[in-house]
């Protein structure tokens, strides 16, 4: 079994609409058999924080076009997307391309 | 293509005399800034700021590109117009407002679109990609194409679907914040075009205006299979950057030099 | 003192639209702002763009401060004047600006120099002060006599010895280094004119162009000893900016609610 | 006898001039019978790294009016100013007040 992970996630450039306004979360991913990756937290934030539109956060198991995906401040892109095994105290930022001026 | 000014006349040296001063720019510097070409596309809330600290800081030639008019509801942060030149085409009021602050930068106004036919003509391929965005009340600015970063394409491989774009007309803007945003891709403009070199490449800087906080993350490097400026690109002529991202091109306001 | 506005016309619904969508602003933040009267002392590369985004943003009335006349070196920062306002009087060059743009603002220019004696009446006791300064490529902003944050005087009890002050003739800066200063005083000082409240009190705010880096760093809070804000001051008159401080009051821009 | 103390300088707002220009330096303060606090830190850039003209650095045993000290990125007013006692990985800076626009 892999241990809790505690990890804090942001959302920013609007995402933050889609839950409640709310930028911040500090959340902790219960204990499971396999390591904690991206691609379930993606569907744990699905059932345990999206408050509404789920079709403008992700789109088939992976996000949005047009949202960037940061992990400890990186695009997630240097830190193998969706397969990356999220270690405790992670920060996970997902933040939607603004368009406008 | 602009001539290179072999000097800096008198009157450049007593108007630009207090940048002059600066070991980051000096003459050398200046004579870079005179010899570059930026167009603006778009000349909107960042647009505006862009425009004119590129023209007081003596860019040699300034494109400036917007198919738009000016509204009363421009003027909040389309601070370049005023109140005469509502319905006047936004190209031909900024560049008459950078003329009076500078009358020695070559300006020249297009009352019209950017679309895959057009740009061909006025932007050169691979030149690096100064682009901002603000909403709300937050920005964002990333250089593209710039020392081994990622051209536009390689960041967003798959434009985002249309109905998740937010513009300035649904979502609002506090106006001071493209201002910020558009003084900012001045200064990296600057940096670029005197030969200082930008810090921004690879980088996206995010701009929360609520907490006055600014931070940056890296983002890739350039892709090999990127469909633009990859190895085997698939894309070779300029894909219509509305129909690739769905949403008005004309609410981006980027620098591209000619 | 302003008379508040009891609601928006309808051209005021219009003119603001796009900040009024803002949750964070609304109707309430814009009769807020056209209420709200500040002084900005010094109309050059800080106090260009500072009155532009105030007066396009409808802050009620906008006092503009400086003692100098436009010169050709000025114009590579300070964005406001042009051309041909060269030897006319920043204060009322600045005011004509701004009422280009937006017409509804009330503006009154001061031709004159700040001073322990007008100071007292032109500045309302205890009013929150946002001062930025701009040099080379860096620049600094900190919201004094704000929500128990320092005065001026409880950050500085001594001031620097003159021969260590540097302004921008000696020192040179790169104009949209303000002009990035500048907008961020008009973002605080609007944030705190609406309601919304400044996340920069008891913070300096450091930007380094070079790098393209913000950074905050707290500071002391209001100081029990200060000799003008503690608790048995000293200094009970407006001191004299320039004898206490030994620089040119008028290199600093900042803001103050008559 | 404390061990030696390794700590980030920062100079900016004009007084990396005073350093011929370098902005940032790692040092390493020897070990010495009592604790390192910013009172001796200041005598030790002094005779270590100082360049030129002490006079725009320092006034008596403390920095000339018109510099902010920051330790760890808070003013030095709140760390006990020259008696705070220096740990290791110590952030130190001082800033010159600019005056311009
Ligand atoms: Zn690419
Ligand atoms: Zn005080």
């Amino acid at each position: 079994m892999a241990a809790p992970v505690a990890i804090h996630l942001e959302f920013g450039g609007g995402a933050e609409l889609l839950f409640n306004g709310v930028k911040d979360h500090h959340v902790t991913l219960p204990s499971q058999p396999d390591p904690w990756d991206v691609k379930q937290l993606l569907v744990w934030i699905q059932q345990n924080l999206l408050k509404e539109r789920p079709e403008l956060f992700v789109q088939g198991d992976s996000v949005r076009p047009g949202i960037l995906v940061l992990i400890n401040d990186a695009d997630w892109e240097l830190m193998g997307e969706l397969e990356y095994q999220l270690q405790d105290q992670d920060n996970v930022v997902f933040i939607s391309t603004l368009h406008g001026g | 293509p602009l001539k290179a000014k072999a000097s800096l006349s008198n009157e450049d040296i007593m108007r630009y005399s207090r940048q002059l001063l600066l070991p980051e720019l000096g003459v050398q510097g200046q004579l870079n800034l005179s010899k570059t070409s930026v167009l603006v596309v778009g000349c909107g809330g960042l647009g505006c700021p862009l425009a004119q600290y590129l023209g007081a800081a003596g860019i040699g030639r300034l494109g400036l590109l917007d198919y738009d008019e000016v509204e009363l509801s421009n003027l909040h942060r389309q601070v370049l117009h005023g109140e005469e030149n509502q319905d006047q085409a936004k190209a031909l009021s900024a560049a008459n407002a950078v003329k009076r602050l500078n009358s020695t930068v070559e300006c020249i106004p297009y009352h019209l679109q950017l679309s895959s036919e057009n740009a061909l003509q006025l932007i050169q391929h691979g030149k690096p990609l100064v682009s901002a965005s603000a909403l709300r009340m937050e920005g964002q600015l990333t250089v593209y194409n710039y020392r081994g970063g990622p051209c536009y394409r390689c960041l967003y491989p798959v434009p985002p679907p249309s109905e998740t774009v937010t513009n300035c007309s649904d979502g609002g803007v506090l106006g001071v914040v493209p201002g910020i945003m558009g003084c900012f891709q001045a200064l990296e403009v600057l940096k670029i075009a005197s030969g200082q070199g930008s810090s921004c490449g690879q980088q996206l800087v995010m701009f929360d205006a609520q907490d006055a906080r600014f931070r940056s993350i890296k983002l890739r490097p350039k892709q090999a299979g990127c469909a633009v400026c990859g190895e085997n690109p698939s894309v070779t002529r300029l894909v219509d950057y509305e129909a690739f991202c769905g949403s008005a091109a004309t609410d981006k306001c980027r620098k591209l030099n000619l």
